[in-house]
Parts: structure tokens; sequence; C-alpha cells
């Protein structure tokens, strides 16, 4: 049975979803992080999946582009997390409630 | 800064002695009372109409602006500069007891009267016959309250002006629907033989407009429904009553009906009723004159009696009967309301007949006057009320219209009955007053009383010159009845008060009496008819609405705002992960619509 | 290729001027002034750039397009900027101060290049660009905690909105295999610009695309701040300083609503699933905003409020397929002008005793009159009171709206009209209305706030009577 | 030239605004100036139009800044500038500042009569508001702030429901008649429906109509008179002019299809306000609550697009521009003499003291209800005759609406003026000779309308012709009245 282009945009949805539940559920930021990562990864998978599908190079291209754009993401993510933890001492994110209303 | 005294009354009574003189001009260049204003078919075709310009044009509807002269108008204007010239001369010493302050504005108001209802009955156009009618009304709003310290005179002077109100919007109405059949306002487009065929077409809308203008005619003439406020109206001076609420104004409704002839004719269901309320009006005042005390309400009532009898007439299509009526009645009721002036000044403004008595001796020729003029009012041969009240029954008795000539008759032995009864309570026996009556009074007070009691006596020429000139013959038989009736009447009065004792009036004094002084509760019924429910509706309206319905609802639509306002900032928690659970959410939701919807 | 007058040019000229901004701070040792000076030049050469490429034609075979959407957007992103250099409140990077400028022109980069996005790729990496610069303009601002909640909470956020954008890409091409954005939503355009998808043929292609299309509005809904994605915003306004606030404001809203423009301007004409989600967000904003607008306290937090309000009125300029481009233009134009003035009144007042709380700003207009008169009429612009640009922009919208046959949607943009009424005249009214007993005078306004504010005050006006040149972009 | 009749009292504004007490005279004196220049023109009334082009909207629809005076225009015009420059003078006491916002407020209003474009229209209509607002929150009585937010609110809420119907009607290219001629392409018949909706609600508040009125009796309650006398004057003018200028001649379908609820809106508003004012004891929500309820009865005329109606409605709406300004400034002169807001209650007496006053309220009072020989006769003849042409009931009602407004019209006067002596009216002086000279011009105009309206019914004739353009003359029960309306002379 031929594994076609509709299992692979199964899979990755499924990514998807794991990474935004990741988002959701967890406290630590630093899990956040990785929930993103996952969620963009999927789309990756998407992509790469397509394009090996309809032959092109275009996917392909696309996937290396998020590649580098999610290793900024995780670097500035990552200075953000360090920075809230010194300022505020916690690493709770529930905690953040100083701006609301 | 107002004129010294003479000055003004120079000013009153010699404007309207000028006017005089001009409507004796008119009458000798041959535009005289002769013209019979109605051709054969019933319409409106003889007459001058001098047009001046175009009052108003808009929307297809033109309205000239000018005067239309006719046998019709021609007499009313002789009466009431004639008869007004009298009344001003008489006033001069009258009112000589005011301020220079409120001098001034008696004759600037008596003045403005004379104008308005000269505009009334020259007009040759129904607006501007309105704007006549109106200014004669508030003229009349004006003297009524002259004396505005006095709160009764305040409140009836405001309830004349209303009821005068409910007339003038009744005879716009009717402008509107002549406008509607007819195409046209003015008198020969509307009345003229055109005007008649239009009508004649419109059966019902002829109905309408007859309905309309005795509408109008009762309010301005004081007759049946809405007479209530012509009793109210003698707290005026009494120069006033004497030329407005008798001789002048309240005959503007007979000018109208008679004016409007082409409209009766082409409906006689209208005629009918028109004529029919007038002889009711004519009854029951006469029947409330019987039993009243104040002596200037008396007159008043005999004046709304008097006119059904013009109303009825002109109603039932007699227009020469009942002008000629209107002409005697003006100058037998200005007699009548001098000489009542004199009274009054001499008992110190005393008004009720209870505290009469004797006055014959004091006051001679207030008690020759009043005579003379009585006997004109109960239509005695060859007094001149005579001529003119008989030819108006001996006319509804030849057309057959026997109801309203029953009514007329009984009114015809009623009438002499109250005003001798008068007569006798005043002159007759002992002086029953508070301080002795003291005769006084400059010449200018009494000259213009003689001269009326003469036209009362020999008016009766006039009446029949003009009856004659409108082709209109004398009927003998109704003359024969009519002379009995009268006669009757007097003999009753003279038996049970020929003495002057009070006793005689003690029948008068019973709950049946106070029933009918009080106009049959007429009064109350208004009242309690309309104007407590409209107050009562305003309050109501303005404390509910506008005091507690809008502000709330606003008060209500401002709170939401702000609740729903305070509701949505709940959703800004602050919680970074409730955030990402609404973004989730939000594009669950759009996923699923877009594989649901999408193609 | 790259000449001044390219498409990509105000990309190249921004990110290749902020690296010699990092280059002249190496050279002169903490010049700020210098190096303020040297950002505004690197602008105004952006400016002339965006100028040039609105009418240059597609470069780089497509990928970026330059048509006056791209100068709009390009110019908004600029001014914004130039009001973040120009106005107070940086001051807390200190000797960083030349990286702040440097992130400010990356971002403006970011924004121009979306604003000329020609397919998913560009697009993708536009939004990317911006949004990292913005994470850290907003989390570095001060030395609080509150930046840094507001850093962190916009990262995380916008990551998941970047994952939308990117995973409905990534459907998109799945379903037709190609990324240009022409044919993006050509599951819906005529068949003839979709002949390779009909040649892929992969099952249910058309519910694949159709979700693909409508998650990459979703993503650029959050970059608008739109119904149910709008939550970051208040915080992250109020917790980021004031310039940083202006520039998202003004830059963030005209990329991101380009973006959209794009994606979904290629669809025009086909009946198509995305305008319902379009109407149905932006009404929910409009009235959101409006309504959370009511009990705001501070006026920044208001001024996010409005934001969204506005976003959502100007996604609904999409529904008419002809008139979109002149009416976006001026209500975009009207909106940042209003918005530049309100945050350069926020910048001359927070520093005083009441900060920006509306109680503070009761009663201005005795104790400053010309800031007074600036805000009131940007107030009255935003509240579209004629004859503000504001008032224009909503005019050509219920035109165009009347026009392509929404008249409900009109009516409702009117109805909000009228909800909108009541926060911003209560403000502009308490402005010209009487002081509180006891607040201290305002402090005489710097010059930066004051340049910002006379030239935004002057915009506002002059679209409201001369819209000629903005109509047509 | 037509743009110096609204930008000459805008500049006073300016001037009285900006130079402080010294040019406190200058607002009056430049709106007396283009008052003047306003009948210089009535020659060319119906002739004159500026033109300059401002913008092209999305679909082509060319915008421009342009004016026209049209023979109705210069009725309202001359008016509006009369009563500024009189309202101004009176209330030049307030200060420099109340003076400018009045005559701000009197040149929009010019403006908005003279604009021929439906942008411009809408602008000066908003316009309008502004000064009013201040007016209200500068120098109003005890709750004006709530009182101004309330004006706000309902103004601004109908004109945001006139935005919609305006930039619909731009939209399909209609165009004001007078004004450049637009695409003049025909509305959609779906369209015209709810745009005429829009439009009737925009006009209905600032009318006002009966359910949109709530703001009315507190605003005259709150403005000082000299204000209220031109707010009075004018901006209700502006709802029924631009039902008269705009809603009838564009949209003849949509007036059909809403005639009948806004007739009844309309009737509903003459006996309200008739009811409201017989039992009311501020003499300044009277005055409201009458300008309810004649103004009701003038959107009535107006509906029903009867001819001979409109016309008569024209008359009235100048007639009644005229009585309540002149009646609130009296006010304001028995205010100042009685010190401080007037009720009912404690006046009495006035006549005897101050005779001169007496007689001022009596005519005002007596043209107010609309007594034959005074202006407001004319207008209330034609609207009942027209109005009668379209259903004989309405009329009866609306009669008993004038009767009404006999009999509170009378309270007041009879209630200030008659009965004994209070001590209310015991400090009045009578009129100074400033004073009778302010009251003067509205007493002239009052009478010579009254005697002969004429020529205001001539001007306003083309206005009139556009607005009835194609109304069906409701089949008159006898021949259709003559057409021409022949001089004399029988009648077909």
């Amino acid at each position: 049975m031929v594994v076609g282009l509709p299992f692979y945009l199964g899979l990755s949805a499924l990514l998807f979803a794991v990474g935004v539940l990741g988002v959701l559920l967890r406290r630590d930021p630093l899990v956040l992080v990785m929930g993103i990562e996952l969620a963009w990864n999927a789309g990756n998978l998407a992509l790469v999946a397509s394009a090996r599908y309809y032959g092109h190079m275009g996917g392909q291209v696309f996937a290396f582009v998020v590649i580098t754009l999610a290793a900024a993401d995780v670097a500035v993510g990552l200075a953000l997390a360090v920075l809230l933890g010194r300022s505020r001492g916690t690493v709770d994110v529930d905690r953040l409630r100083w701006l609301r209303g | 800064m107002p004129l010294p005294r003479s000055a003004q009354g120079l000013v009153g009574a010699g404007s309207v002695l000028l006017a005089f003189l001009a409507a004796l001009g008119i009458v000798a260049t041959g535009g005289g009372p002769g013209l019979y204003p109605f051709g054969s078919g019933g319409a409106l075709t003889g007459g001058a109409d001098v047009v001046l310009g175009t009052w108003a044009r808009g929307g297809g509807l033109s309205i000239p602006l000018g005067l239309w002269v006719d046998g019709l108008s021609t007499v009313f204007v002789l009466v009431i500069t004639g008869v007004g010239f009298l009344i001003h001369v008489y006033s001069l010493a009258y009112m000589g007891g005011e301020s220079r302050a409120d001098y001034g504005r008696y004759f600037a108001g008596m003045n403005l009267f004379v104008a308005a209802m000269l505009l009334l009955v020259l007009a040759d156009s129904f607006p501007l016959l309105v704007v006549g009618w109106a200014g004669v009304g508030f003229a009349s709003y004006l003297l009524i309250g002259f004396w505005h310290d006095r709160p009764a005179a305040v409140q009836a002077a405001r309830e004349a002006f209303v009821l005068n109100t409910v007339g003038d919007v009744a005879l716009i109405l009717a402008i509107a629907l002549l406008a509607f059949t007819t195409g046209h306002t003015d008198f020969a487009g509307t009345l003229g033989p055109g005007g008649l065929a239009a009508l004649r077409a419109h059966p019902g809308a002829s109905t309408g407009i007859g309905l309309l203008l005795f509408l109008a005619a009762a309010a301005k003439s004081a007759q049946l429904p809405l007479q209530s406020w012509l009793s109210d109206a003698m707290e005026g001076p009494t120069p006033v009553s004497a030329l407005i609420h008798a001789a002048t104004m309240v005959t503007a409704g007979v000018y109208l009906i008679a004016r409007c002839l082409p409209v009766f004719t082409a409906s006689p269901a209208a005629a009918a009723t028109a004529g029919t309320l007038g002889a009711v009006t004519a009854f029951g005042a006469a029947t409330v004159g019987v039993f009243s005390y104040d002596i200037k309400r008396l007159l008043a009532y005999s004046t709304m009696s008097q006119i059904g009898y013009m109303i009825s007439g002109a109603a039932f299509g007699a227009v020469a009967a009942s002008v000629s009526h209107v002409v005697m009645h003006a100058f037998l009721k200005a007699l009548l309301f001098m000489c009542v002036g004199l009274v009054m000044h001499a008992t110190g403004d005393e008004r009720d007949m209870r505290r009469y008595g004797g006055l014959g001796r004091t006051l001679p020729l207030a008690r020759w006057g009043f005579l003379a003029g009585a006997l004109a009012l109960s239509g005695i041969p060859p007094f001149a009320g005579f001529w003119s009240k008989d030819a108006v029954m001996g006319a509804l008795l030849s057309a057959g219209h026997l109801v309203p000539y029953l009514l007329l008759a009984a009114a015809a032995v009623l009438t002499p009955f109250y005003i001798f009864r008068a007569y006798y309570l005043t002159f007759a026996g002992e002086y029953r007053g508070g301080h002795a009556p003291h005769a006084a009074g400059a010449p200018s007070l009494h000259w213009p009383l003689a001269a009326l009691a003469v036209l009362s006596v020999l008016g009766g020429a006039l009446a029949l010159l003009l009856q004659h000139a409108w082709g209109a013959s004398p009927d003998w038989a109704s003359m024969a009845i009519s002379t009995v009736l009268a006669l009757a009447g007097w003999l009753g009065a003279w038996r049970l008060y020929r003495t002057g004792q009070p006793a005689a009036d003690a029948w008068t004094a019973g709950a049946l009496g106070d029933a009918v002084r009080a106009e049959y509760g007429w009064n109350g019924l208004w009242r309690h008819a309309l104007v407590v429910p409209a107050h009562a509706l305003g309050s109501w309206l303005e404390g509910a609405w506008e005091g507690r319905a809008w502000p709330s609802a606003e008060g209500a639509l401002a709170a939401a705002a702000g609740g729903l306002g305070r509701l949505l900032s709940g959703w800004q928690s602050g919680l970074l992960r409730r955030y990402a659970l609404s973004m989730a959410c939000g594009a669950a939701l759009i996923l699923i619509y877009a594989l649901v919807a999408g193609r | 290729m790259t000449a001044l007058g390219g498409a990509a040019s105000p990309v190249v000229v921004l990110g290749a001027g902020a690296v010699v901004l990092l280059l002249l701070d190496l050279l002169w040792e903490g010049a700020q002034g210098l190096l303020r000076a040297a950002a505004l030049v690197i602008l105004a050469l952006a400016a002339v750039a965006a100028w040039g490429a609105g009418g240059a034609g597609s470069a780089f075979h497509g990928a970026v397009i330059g048509d006056p959407l791209l100068r709009v957007t390009a110019l908004l992103a600029i001014a914004g900027a130039a009001a973040a250099v120009v106005l107070p409140g940086a001051g807390a990077w200190g000797r960083r101060w030349s990286a702040y400028l440097a992130l400010l022109l990356w971002s403006a980069a970011g924004m121009a290049l979306t604003g000329g996005a020609g397919n998913l790729i560009v697009l993708f990496l536009g939004v990317e660009i911006l949004s990292l610069a913005v994470y850290a303009l907003t989390a570095l601002a001060t030395t609080d905690g509150r930046a840094a909640e507001a850093g962190f909470k916009y990262f995380v956020l916008g990551g998941v909105g970047s994952a939308l954008l990117l995973f409905g890409s990534a459907l998109s091409y799945a379903s037709s295999g190609s990324l240009s954005l022409a044919t993006a939503a050509c599951g819906y355009a005529p068949a003839a610009s979709c002949a390779a998808a009909a040649a892929g043929g992969i099952p249910a292609a058309g519910a694949v695309h159709a979700a693909g299309l409508l998650l990459i509005v979703a993503g650029l809904a959050f970059k608008l701040a739109l119904v149910p994605f709008q939550l970051w915003t208040p915080d992250v306004y109020e917790g980021a300083s004031t310039p940083v606030t202006t520039f998202m404001a003004v830059g963030t809203k005209a990329a991101a609503f380009a973006g959209l423009a794009r994606v979904v301007s290629s669809a025009f004409g086909a009946p198509a699933s995305w305008v319902a989600v379009v109407v149905v967000l932006g009404v929910a904003s409009m009235f959101a905003g409006y309504l959370l607008a009511i009990a705001q306290p501070g006026l920044k937090r208001l001024l996010a409020f409005s934001g969204i309000a506005n976003a959502g009125t100007l996604v609904l300029a999409l529904l008419a397929p002809e008139a979109w481009r002149s009416v976006a233009f001026v209500y975009l134009a009207a909106y940042a002008s209003a918005s530049l003035g309100a945050f350069a009144v926020v910048a001359a007042v927070e520093s005083g005793p009441g900060g920006d709380r509306v109680a503070a700003l009761r009663g201005l207009g005795r104790r400053n009159p010309w800031l007074a008169a600036v805000l009131v009429t940007c107030l009255l612009s935003l509240a579209s009171v004629p004859p503000t640009g504001g008032f224009l922009g909503k005019l050509l919208l219920l035109q165009a709206l009347a026009h392509a046959g929404y008249p409900a949607v009109a009516v409702l943009v009117v109805a909000a009209t009228l909800v909108a009424l009541y926060p911003y005249l209560k403000l502009a009214l308490a402005v010209l209305g009487a002081p509180e007993e006891g607040v201290a005078d305002a402090p005489r306004p710097a010059a930066g706030p004051a340049v910002v504010a006379a030239v935004a005050m002057v915009a506002t006006l002059a679209i409201g009577i001369f819209p000629g040149p903005v109509l047509h972009g | 030239m037509l743009t110096l009749l609204w930008a000459l009292p805008a500049a006073g504004a300016l001037a009285a605004a900006l130079a402080g007490r010294r040019a406190a005279w200058l607002g009056p004196v430049l709106s007396a100036v283009a008052f003047v220049l306003s009948l210089a023109l009535w020659p060319q009334a119906g002739a004159l139009t500026e033109r300059v082009p401002w913008f092209h909207g999305p679909y082509g629809a060319a915008v421009t800044y342009s004016l026209g005076l049209s023979g109705l225009s210069l009725l309202l015009v001359a008016m509006t500038l009369l009563v500024t420059a009189l309202a101004g003078w009176a209330g030049r006491g307030r200060g420099p500042a109340f003076v400018a916002w009045l005559t701000m407020l009197g040149a929009a209003a010019t403006g908005m009569f003279l604009a021929r474009d439906l942008v411009l229209f809408y602008l000066f209509w908003e316009a309008m508001l502004v000064p009013t607002y201040f007016l209200l929150a500068g120098w109003g009585g005890p709750s004006r702030a709530r009182v101004a937010w309330k004006f706000l609110l309902y103004n601004v809420g109908g004109s945001v429901a006139l935005l919609l119907g305006l930039a619909a009607l731009v939209t399909f290219g209609a165009a004001m008649p007078g004004g450049p001629s637009g695409a003049g392409a025909a509305l959609p018949p779906a369209v015209v429906g709810p745009i005429a909706l829009a439009l009737a609600i925009g006009f209905a508040v600032k009318t006002p109509l009966f359910p949109l009125h709530g703001w009315v009796a507190d605003t005259y309650a709150e403005l000082p008179p000299p204000a209220a006398a031109l707010v009075a004057a004018v901006q209700s003018k502006a709802g029924l002019y631009g039902m008269l200028a705009i809603l009838l001649p564009l949209l003849p379908g949509g007036i059909a299809a809403w005639a009948p609820v806004l007739i009844a809106a309309g009737l509903v508003s003459v006996l309200y306000g008739a009811f409201v004012a017989l039992s009311s004891d501020d003499p300044r929500r009277l005055l409201a609550y009458s300008s309810v309820s004649h103004l009701g009865l003038i959107a009535v005329a107006f509906s029903t697009r009867v001819g001979v109606a409109v016309t008569g409605g024209v008359i009235a709406l100048v007639a009644h521009g005229l009585v309540t300004a002149a009646l609130f400034l009296l006010l304001g002169m028995l205010e100042d003499r009685v010190g401080g807001p007037l009720r009912l209650r404690d006046l009495g007496g006035l006549a005897r003291s101050a005779p001169g006053l007496a007689g001022a309220l009596t005519l005002l009072g007596m043209a107010a209800l609309g007594l034959p020989g005074l202006a407001g006769f004319p207008g209330d003849l034609l609207m009942l005759i027209g109005i009668y042409r379209y259903s004989p009931w309405l009329a009866v009602a609306a009669g008993l609406g004038l009767v009404l407004s006999a009999v509170y019209m009378l309270r007041v006067i009879q209630l200030v003026l008659h009965g004994p002596a209070r001590e209310g009216a015991r400090a009045a002086g009578d009129l100074r000779p400033a004073e009778r000279w302010l009251l003067a011009p509205f007493a002239l105009l009052l009478l010579g309308i009254g005697v002969y309206p004429n020529p205001v019914p001539a001007l306003a004739a083309p206005a009139v012709a556009s607005a009835t353009a194609g109304a069906p003359v409701p089949a008159a029960s006898g021949p259709a009245p003559a057409a021409s309306g022949t001089q004399g002379g029988s009648a077909s």
C-alpha cells in the first residue's frame, strides 16, 4: 500500500496539534518554546512531503527557510525566557499577571 | 406717553364715523343693498370682485387678495359702522373711569375689532374671510379680558378664544374640503355657478362642508353646541358687550351661512341640521333667559335666542328675512345694552335684578329706552323686531319646516315674557338695592341711546324695504299668529310682575331654576368631557414619559454598553495560556468551517 | 537589479542601513544624537526607494510585487519607525542604543517585505523578520518586569500565530502545488489559472485548500489583532515603551493587512468561504474593540482596543473587489496619522504625575491647549467625525460596501460607529472640560513628541480635506 | 459670492473668539452684513451657483464643493443670518466666546442651506453640532454636562444614520437637485427603501419627530435663551430642509414606501407635543414641546407630497423659525428681569408693570398659535388644505393640534401677563429701547408674511415642484383641482 501524500498531511496535522497542545498545557517557558518548534516542524513535514509529491523544489526551499527562521526564533525565545527568569524570579507562566484588564 | 384722553376718543369714534360715511358712499354709487347676491339657480352671481393681487399661490392652488361687494356685504358694512359708531360715542363717557393707558387700549381694541369685522364681510375669498374671522375672535379676547386683573374676566376671555379657535379650525377644514371639491378657495370659484355644479355633483362633500360651516358659525354666534362662552363673555365692559356680543360679531355666523347659501341649497341635509339646531338654541336660550337673575346674562341668552332665529332662517334659504332680522336685532339689542349700562352706572355696577326695582323714576331715559327695545325685541307690531322675526317664521311656515317653526313659535312666546319680567323687576316697584341710585352721565351717553330707540321703533320700514328689494313677500297669515304669540307672552309677564314685587319672582328660585341657569350643566359638560382629561393626559405624558420613560431608556442603554465592556475585559485575563487557548479555539473553528463549507 | 527603484529596494536600503548604524556605533562610542540623525537619513532614503518601488513592477520572478500597496505599506512602516526614533522613552537602552535603532530598521524592512510579498515563502519570511525584531524591542524596552512579560507573551502567541500561517501555507501548497500568492486561493479562482492543481488531483483537494487558505487568513488575523486573536494586543501595547508601541500600532497593522489583501485579492470574483470569515472577524473586532475601549483607564490600552476595532473595519474593505485599494489606503493613512498623534501625546504626558491615566488627561485643554488640540483631533478622526480623515475613510468604506452589495454589513459598520462615539467623545470632551482639582500642570512636551504630534494632526486633517493623492496610493 | 454668505459670519466668529471682548460685536455685525447680502441676491435666486472640484470617490462619483442659492435656501439663509445677528447681539453680554460659538453655528447652518453636494451638505450638517455642544457645555444650566452629552449622542447618532444614506446615494451617483448633474443613474429599486429610511432617521432626529425627540426639551431648557433662539430657529429647520431638498426629490419611491410611518410619527409628535406643552410649567420646555408639535405637522405635510401642503409647510417653516427665535429672546429678557429660570406658577400680572413686554408676548404668542393675519396662519391653512387632500381624518387630527396650540399658548400668555401681580413680576421694568429694536424686525416680518405671504411660496415654488414631481395627486372627489389655479372665474 503506497504511503501517499494524504498520510503525510495527516501526520503533520497530528504533529501540529501536539505542538499547540504543548503550548496550552505546560507552564514552563522552555516547554512552550519546544511546543512552538514542534508546530513549525509539522509545517515543514507537510511542505517537504508535498514538494516530493509534486517534484518541485519550491517546497524544499521553503522548508530550508523555515528551519533557519526556527533557529532564530528559538534564540530569541530562549533569550526572552532567561530575561523573564532574571527579572521576575519565577519561571511559572501563570504568574505573569501584571498586565491584564 | 399715550395720547391725551380726548384725542384717543376722537380718533377711536371718528375713524368709525369715516368708515360709515364711506359705506354710505358705496350705497350712493349704486352698489347698494338692493343687489340680491344670488342668481336664479341660487349661485353667487351678483357682486363686484375688486381684486388687489395674489394672496398666496402654490401647488396648483391660487388664493386671490380682493374685496367682494354685493348687497349682503353692504348691509353688514352699514350695520357694523353705523351701530359701531353709536357705541363708540356711548363708550367715550362710559369708559371715562379708566386710566389714560387703559382708555387708549380700549379704543385700540374696539377699532381693531371693527377693522377685522369689515375685512370679514368684505373678503372675496375664504382664507381672507378667516383672517377677519380670527381677527374678530382675537379682538373679542382682548376686550373680554380688558380688566385683566380680574381672574373671572381672564378665564372668560380664554374660554371664548379657545371655542372660537375650534370654530376657526372647523372653518379651515371646510375651506380644505371646498378646495378639494371645487379646486378653488375664492367665492367666485366655489360659490359661483361652476362651484355650485361641483357641489351638486358631490352631495356627500357638500353636506360635510355645510356641517363644518355650521360648526364654525355656531362657535362665532354662540349656537349649540359651542354656545357656553357668550354668557361668560359678559365679564367685559358693557359697550363691548353691546358692540361685539350683540350687534356685530355674533352675527358673523349668520353672514357666513347666508354667504354660503349655495352650499346649503346643494345639500338639504346640512340645511335641515343647521336650521333645526338654530331653532333648538333659540328655544333653549329663551328658557334659560326666563330664569336668569343677572341682567347682562339675560341679554346674552336673548341674543343667543335671536341669533337662533337668524341662523335657522338663513339655513332654510330665507336670506332676506334673516339678514333683515340681523339689522333689527343690532338696533334693539344695542339699545337694551346701553340702557343696562346706565342702570349699572347708577347702581354701582350691580347686575343682579333682585336688587333693582323702582329705577323708572330715577332713570327715565333708560326706562323708556328699555321699553322701546323690549317692544321691538318681543316682535309686537309695529315695532322693528316684529317685521323681521315674523318674516323668518313666515318663511319657515310656508316652506313647511314644522318642527323648527314650532320651536321658534314657543321662543316667540317666551321672549316677551323674559324681557318684560326684566323690565318690571328693574323699573317697577320699590328699589331693593344697597346704596341709593344716582342718575348721572354726560349727554354723549344719552343721544346715541335715543337714536337707537328711534331706530328700534321705526326700523321696521328698513326691514320691509330690504325684504322687498330682495324679492321676499310678507306673509299675512303668520303675521297674525306672531302678533298673538307676542301679546300672550307680554300679558303673562304683565300679570305676574306688574307690581314689581320680588315675591312674584319666587317661582324661579328652586332647584329647577338653578339647573336651567347653569345652561343645563352644559358648561360643566365641556369642562369634564374635554378640558380636565386634556390636562390629565398632558401631565401624565410629561410625568411618565418625559420625566421617567425616556431618561431611564437612555440610562439603560449607557449601562448596557458599560456592562458589556466590563464583561469583555474579563476575557482579557492576562493569563498567557488562556490567550493561547482562545487562539486555538478560533483556529479550530475556522478549520472546521473550511472543511465543511469549503469545496 | 537592485537599482534604487527596484520593487525590493526599500527592504535592501533598510537592512543595509541597520548594518551601517551598528558600524557607526562601533566607530563613535555612544554618540546618541549622531546615530539618531543617521537613522533618520536612512529612513528618508528608504522612503524615496519605497516611492520608486511603488511603480517598479515585480522583482525576483514575482516573489516581490512593487505596486501602490507596497508603497503605502512601506511608507507607513517608515513613518512608524521615524516616530519611534524621535519619540523619547527609549532611553532605557543606554549603551545598546544602536541595537534599538537597528532592530527598528530591520523590523521596518520585514514590513516592507510582507507588503510586497508575491509568494508564500516571502510572505512568511517578511512576517517572521518583522515579528522577531519587535519581540526583542518589546522585551528590552524597560528594566522592570512588565516589558519582559509583554515580550514573552508576544513571543509565544506570535509563535503560534506564525505556526498557523506556516501550516496554512503548507496545506495550500499541498493542494495546489504552487507557492505563488496569485494562485494561492486557486481552489476558488477561475479554473484556468489552476491547471497545475488539477493535474495533481489529490483527493479532497478543495477541502484541504480551503483549510490552508483560511489558516493563512487566521495567521495574518493574529498579526492584525482581529478577534479572537487580539488578546495579546492590550498587554503588549501597555508593556512596551511608547515609541515601540507606536511603531507596532502603525507598521504591523499595515504590513499584515497588505499580506492579507494579497492572499485574498487573488480569490476575488469567485464565491469564496473566506468572505464569511473576514466579515465575522471584522464585525466582531469592531464591536469588541469599541466596547472594551469604554471602560479602559489608560490611554495606551484605549488606543490598543481602538487599533483592534479599526483593524476590523479595515478588513471589511476587502469585500469590495474594485474599490478596496483606495478605501483601504485612505482608511489606513487616517488611522496611522491619528494613532501617531495620539501616541505622541501619550509620550509627552506619560512622564507627568498622572501618567497616561484618562483621569489625568481631564482638563488638559486648560493646561496645554496645543497638545489637547492634537489629542482631540486624533480622537475625532478615530470616531470618524468630519472633517477629519477618519470620517472620509468611513464614508468611502460605506460607499464601497453599499456598491458591493453588502448593505447589512454597512449598517453594522454604522452601528459600531455609534458605539465608538461613547469612548472617544467622552475622552475628547473630558480633555476639553474643566480640569480636576489637584492635578499638577502637564510638563512642557519635549521637541520629539511635539513635532510628531504636529505632523500627525496636520496629516489627519489633510487626508480629511484633500484626499486626492492618498486615494490612489 | 455665495461662499461669502457663510464665510462672513464664520470670520466674525473667529475674530470674536481670538480678539476677545473688543471684537464681540464683530460676530453679529458680520452676520447682519451677510443678511443684507443675501437679500441683495434675491433677484438672482435660483440662478446663482459656485462650483470647485474637490475629489473623486472610488466609483468615479465626483465630489465637488458646490453651493447654490435656490429660492427655498434664500428664505432659510436669510432667516438664519437674521436670527444669528440678532441673537448674537442679544447675547454679547455673555462674553466673546459665547458670541463666537453662536455666530459659528449660524455660519454652519448657512453653509448647509447653500450646499448643493451631498458630502458638503453632510460636512456642514455635522459642523452644526460642535458649536451647539459647546454652547450647552459652556453656558448651560445646572445639569448641562448630562444634557450636552445626551444632545450629542442623539444628534451624532442621527447623523451617522444620515452618513450611511448619503454614502449610498453618492455611490449610486445621485446628486442634489441644483448641484452638478451627477451620473443621475436611476437608483436600483431594492436600495431605495433602506436609503430613504436611513435619511429619514437622520432628519427625524433633528426635526425632531416623536420617538427621537428625547433631547429637545432638555437642550432648550439648558441653553441660555439667545443660544436657544438660534438653535430652535435653525437646527430644527435642517431636518425638514433635508427632507424637502434631498429625500423628496431624490427618493420619491422611498418616501412613498415610508410615508405612512413618517406621517404616523409626525402626527404623534403633533398631539404628544401639544398635550405635554399643555401641562409643562417651565416656559422653555413648553416652547420646546410646541416646536415638536408644530414641526411634526410640517413633517406630515411634507410626507404627503401634495403641492399645496408642501408649499404651506415651507411658509410655516419660515414662520416657526422667526416666532420661536423671537419668543426665546423675549424669554431671555423676561428672565433677566425676574432673575433666574422662570416657573409659570410664580409669574403673573406683568401686563400691569410692563405693558410693552405684554404687547410683545401677546403678538408673538398669537403668531405662534397661527392666528390668521400673522405669519403662522397662511402656512397652517395651506398645510391643512393639502393634508385634507391626502386624507380627511389626518387633517382633522392636525386641526386638533392647532386647537391645542391655542390652548397652551393662551395659558402661557395669561399666566405670565394677567391675573393678580405676584412677587415675581413686581420687579419687572418695561422693555428698554434696545430690546424693542431687537424684537421689531421679528414683529414686522411676522405681520408682513401674515398679511401678504405671496413672496414666500413664490420663492419656494421650484423647490416644491421638484419635491412633488411625479407625486400621484390623490383623486379629488370632485373635478381635479384646476392645475393652473386661474384667477377667480368659474372652475372647470
